[in-house]
């Protein structure tokens, strides 16, 4: 399983003796069907082993097989919290591909429901996290307002969670008349919720105390690793897709991004936090100039984008999405690759569990905030 | 001779079936506060408001398969949740529920219950190794540690109130507090032990032997069925016993200004509000911190705490000695206290407010602001 | 897979659409990568230079430390099959200039080895062992090549074109 | 032909089927059957999308502690798995290991399509085409992920099973 061998050492008097701690796949802190094998000193880790694989589904390779349309259902499920911002970047990635032009009115509902998205991910985040450190009442308050976000997108994508909403070329209809009073009245409330939950956890002194300073990493090994989203920029790294190369319209919003400064669990908890009231003040200004029109330039059903390759990049709120999409003229791609944000991310974990405690672990893995669908796909 | 086993007999059944009924109650508690705490309901299709929650839980339990692994250590693995509830009920022996309520009031009535709490670590750190599961060593060796740790707190600030009563019966220590409770004359000495007693219950924000998200359960890991139900039974037990104690210590038991103290019915019903009444503080602690970590926990213990109870001591020694009025103890341990509290703010955070949050930073705008 | 081509159709190109630092960087990458005779080309709006498979882990050091490149991110690493070749597909991202570019090398199907840049992106460790399990190719120094997604046990190369997919089956 | 029952209604080596055999009959059956179905412990355990929605159920505003179900950490002391997600070739041993541990009696519940029948990812290489292939499944719920009242339905369904079958059970005897 793991070429780790138990070690006896002598220290003194007393024989210590490593034990191998097996943690997942099924663990109720590996936040899905992530596996970790431990090698522990006592309470020490002193070797990980990470395996994953366990929802391991083969979506790359099944999107060769569908048509265009379809696959937007298969990228839904890739990173089941934020379907929303994954189901953007594949629509990108063919629009880019066949010079195809967005309607504006599209463009501004893909940002609101994109960036309430993210919200509803950081949310998730927030109550597990809070979970991780043992407090069971931060995830009640989370999935509170998460609950309210999921009826929004139920009311306009007719979907709790896997809405195929966002289509190449737009999206799949306008929002319901009443979209503006009721997405205003929603970031009230949204914004009162997390000041609630955020004074209920985040200043705590236990909180900080099992949070702050644990699985610290450089920015030069973040970047290193491939890590991207609010991993990296809790290193203080101000790197963010939306403002380094503006997709989308996200140029014409006034909004800042949330820089940690040591790297550390707390960190990546607080640019979270702060990233959601960002993200509702992009909702908001969205929401004032939206403008009216058609929210779709129709095309065929069965597509046949030109033959080629693109790259689109994204920012979900795990990090950095990548879309690689070949096509050789034929109605269904020819390679679909996504990069993961997760699986950058977590590819870490290693160097940041080395010499922490087992209890430590949860948290710095919990701080990383994956999402095994899209580790795995 | 004859008549004094049935009685006993008599009255340990008794004691086993209230004390039934009351984790049967604690357990409805819990669920229905947590329930308050976190905006949902709590148990309530079960029996009218869910009262019969805990019923249909012990009853699925006891009829639920006994799983043995065969990689355990059979004799050990079933001794163990014994060695953990007898101690648990022991004690109960000489609690006083109210001046006369009392299966057998003993003078070194203190002294008994310290002396028997301390047993049911055995118990845990057992169940932990013959479970034979790792996470199982894990949690019992946490257990070990924390327990062991937190009695000698827990042993000094029940030492000041001994002092205090001049006695170690429980029924003179509940007597000595008709004019002020301790908890006005040594509230050091009530947070002291409530602390090292929540920890010695293994419950939030100490609850690390058992945590789920880390070790899964600890010793009660490999577990289920009946035998996992005696540890629950015990924890809970355990929890009452210590709210009960500490009532009894530093709340005045069942005295309360204007109410006899002599009616058994009354003294009951009061002692058993007070008592419930901390295990909701007990409960509303669980609904709102997250947990400590076992290093950040021992040093709690043996850094703060363990020196606390010797100042508590001193103080309590020298107000004796000197013969001072009581206000000064309580004025010097609310000092103390204070000054605790500021320095351990001072020396846990890791750094002042308004640095502890992070940059919002916006290349378009003028200057990021701080979040 | 069947390709459904229309009788008498013939597919178009996608537009190349290279902005100001895509133009730069294609004016830049010969001379940068010169020791390693690139084949340049775009990729809608991302300048690809294809080097040869045995030069990959030079290049991407190249590439990495010169001062006007800076590819400190690699941001994805995959593997596409052409049949008669795959093609191992680096995205590359500066962190400092903020540019992006495609390096690719070609291996044949049966000889597929590539040397490892785990030494210049730590990072590349699991893209490579993902690359490995699904589409056979070997990183050539890589610490540890063992199935990351797939079980031990695994048969064939399920990214591959040539991968039978099963049909619903009892399992 | 003989009606077998599912597995996750055996009768149990439990405490009181040792202690005194026999004396467990058709009434206390039912009356041990309505706390089981009272006091529905599942396992804290999430595969991959519909993970999410379940812990939907489970949070304030759909309260699945209403009915007396709370999520316990460790197969042994929970009564149902609650099969969230697609499962995967590699996660097939595990799962089955995870069922093997739960203490009897046992019930599972298939959460959404890709436990039910492999969902979207019914041709793939790597997945397990419903979970039903591994482990006996008591109660499908539909849906990609199922809304979380589709999951309380799915558990009502199951506590009118339990009953059921102790009540089937007591005529035989």
């Amino acid at each position: 399983m793991v070429d780790v061998s138990v070690e006896s050492q002598s220290e003194g008097q007393l024989d210590t003796v490593q034990m191998l701690v097996n943690m997942g796949p099924q663990h109720p802190s590996t936040h899905g069907v992530f596996r970790m094998v431990l090698m522990v000193d006592g309470e020490r880790i002193v070797d990980v082993e990470p395996h994953i694989g366990y929802l391991h589904r083969g979506s790359e390779k099944l999107c060769e097989g569908e048509i265009y349309a379809q696959i937007v259902t298969l990228f839904d499920r890739l990173d089941y919290i934020s379907n929303l911002n994954n189901e953007m970047a594949f629509c990108r990635a063919v629009e880019k591909l066949m010079s195809l032009e967005v309607p504006e009115r599209a463009e501004y509902v893909r940002v609101i429901l994109c960036e309430l998205n993210r919200v509803a991910s950081h949310l998730l985040f927030f109550g597990t996290f809070g979970i991780d450190a043992g407090a069971m009442t931060p995830i009640m308050y989370a999935f509170r307002d998460r609950e309210k976000i999921q009826s929004m997108f139920e009311a306009v994508t007719g979907a709790r969670m896997m809405h195929n909403y966002i289509r190449i070329g737009g999206v799949k209809n306008d929002v319901p008349d009443d979209f503006r009073q009721r997405m205003t009245a929603l970031i009230g409330e949204l914004r009162q919720g997390i000041d609630e939950a955020d004074r209920l956890l985040s200043f705590g002194e236990i909180f900080l105390a099992r949070s702050k300073g644990i699985g610290v990493i450089a920015p030069e090994r973040a970047i290193a690793y491939g890590a991207s989203g609010p991993t990296l920029r809790a290193s203080g790294v101000p790197m963010d897709v939306r403002k380094d190369a503006p997709y989308s319209i996200y140029d014409r919003f006034d909004f800042g991004i949330p820089i940690g400064e040591k790297g550390d669990s707390w960190d990546r908890f607080y640019v979270r936090v702060e990233e959601m009231r960002q993200s509702l003040s992009i909702i908001e200004q969205a929401l004032r100039d939206m403008p009216e029109g058609p929210t779709i330039t129709p095309t065929r059903l069965v597509l046949r984008p030109p033959q080629g390759e693109v790259y689109v990049r994204g920012e979900n709120p795990r990090g950095e999405i990548g879309v690689y999409l070949v096509s050789n003229g034929a109605d269904r791609p020819y390679r679909v690759k996504v990069r993961p944000p997760s699986f950058c991310n977590l590819m870490a974990i290693r160097e940041l569990l080395l010499n922490t405690y087992v209890a430590d672990a949860v948290v710095i893995l919990g701080s990383l905030d994956i999402v095994l669908g899209e580790v795995d796909r | 001779m004859l008549l004094d086993v049935a009685l006993l007999v008599a009255l340990s059944l008794t004691l086993l079936t209230a004390l039934s009924v009351v984790v049967l109650s604690l357990v409805w508690i819990e669920r229905k506060f947590l329930g308050r705490i976190q905006m949902r309901m709590g148990p309530m299709h079960v029996g009218p408001f869910g009262l019969l929650q805990p019923v249909a839980d012990a009853i699925k339990l006891m009829a639920k398969e006994d799983l043995l692994s065969s990689w355990v250590d059979r004799v050990i693995y079933w001794v163990a949740p014994l060695v953990v509830f007898v101690p648990v009920l022991m004690i109960w022996v000489t609690i006083p529920v109210a001046r006369d309520l009392v299966i057998r009031n003993l003078d070194l009535g203190l002294f008994y219950i310290i002396a028997f709490s301390v047993l049911s670590i055995v118990g845990l750190v057992a169940a932990g190794w013959a479970s034979s599961n790792k996470y199982a060593v894990l949690g019992g060796f946490r257990a070990a540690a924390q327990l062991v740790s937190y009695e000698i707190p827990l042993i000094l600030a029940v030492l000041g109130v001994a002092m205090l009563a001049q006695s170690m019966n429980l029924v003179q220590v509940v007597n000595e507090q008709n004019v002020w409770v301790y908890a006005l004359i040594q509230p050091l000495g009530l947070v002291i032990f409530f602390i090292a007693g929540l920890a010695e219950l293994g419950r939030t924000p100490f609850d690390i032997h058992p945590a789920e998200s880390e070790v899964v359960g600890g010793p009660f890991v490999e577990y289920s069925g009946a035998h996992w139900s005696v540890f629950f039974l015990a924890e809970y037990i355990n929890t009452f016993a210590i709210a009960a104690l500490t009532v009894l210590l530093y709340f005045g038991g069942w005295l309360f200004p204007g109410l006899p103290g002599d009616v058994p019915i009354i003294s009951l019903a009061v002692f058993l509000a007070k008592t419930y009444l901390v295990i909701l503080v007990i409960f509303w602690i669980r609904g709102t911190y997250p947990r400590l970590r076992i290093d950040q926990l021992m040093s709690l213990g043996w850094k703060v705490l363990v020196p606390l109870a010797f100042v508590n001591i001193l103080m309590t020694g020298a107000y004796l000695f000197y013969g001072w009025p009581a206000w000064v103890l309580s004025l010097l341990s609310v000092a103390v206290l204070a000054a605790t509290v500021w320095g351990l703010s001072k020396a846990m955070r890791t750094a002042p407010r308004p640095e502890v949050t992070v940059r919002i930073y916006n290349p378009t705008s003028e200057a990021g602001h701080a979040g | 897979m069947v390709e459904r081509h229309r009788p008498g159709h013939t597919t178009p190109q996608a537009a190349v659409a290279l902005d100001e630092k895509g133009q730069a960087l294609e004016r830049l990458l010969p001379d940068v990568l010169a020791r390693f005779n690139p084949e340049l080309g775009a990729a809608v709006d991302l300048v690809t230079a294809t080097v040869n498979p045995s030069d990959v882990a030079e290049a991407c050091l190249t590439l990495r430390d010169s001062p006007e490149c800076r590819f400190d991110y690699l941001t994805c690493l995959c593997v596409v099959d052409y049949e008669e070749h795959l093609q191992v597909v680096y995205h590359l991202y500066s962190t400092t200039h903020k540019h992006m570019m495609v390096l690719k090398a070609n291996v044949s199907p049966e000889q597929a080895v590539v040397p490892t840049v785990t030494s210049v992106w730590v990072g590349a460790d699991w893209f490579e062992r993902e690359s490995h399990d699904l589409f056979g190719v070997t990183f050539d120094g890589h610490p540890n090549l063992a199935p990351l997604l797939l079980y031990e046990g695994f048969e064939g190369y399920p990214g591959r074109r040539n991968f039978e997919m099963p049909e619903y089956a009892e399992w | 032909m003989e009606v077998t029952l599912g597995s996750g209604n055996q009768e149990p080596r439990s405490i009181l089927n040792r202690a005194a055999p026999g004396i467990v009959t058709a009434r206390s059956e039912e009356l041990i059957a309505l706390a089981r179905k009272s006091s529905l412990w599942p396992m804290t355990f999430g595969l991959a999308c519909c993970a999410i929605e379940m812990m939907s159920t489970y949070m304030a505003h759909h309260d699945l502690d209403r009915f007396g179900i709370v999520p316990w950490p460790s197969a042994r002391q929970s009564d149902v798995m609650i099969v969230a997600g697609t499962v995967v070739k590699k996660m097939a041993e595990p799962i089955k290991i995870l069922y093997e541990q739960m203490p009897e009696p046992k019930w599972v519940i298939a959460m959404g399509s890709c436990a039910t029948n492999g969902g979207p990812y019914y041709r793939s290489y790597s997945v397990v085409m419903g979970v039903d292939h591994i482990i006996p499944v008591d109660v499908y719920v539909p849906g990609c992920p199922p809304r979380p009242e589709a999951l309380l339905d799915g558990i009502l369904k199951l506590q009118d099973k339990i009953m059921q079958d102790a009540r089937e059970r007591g005529r035989k005897a």
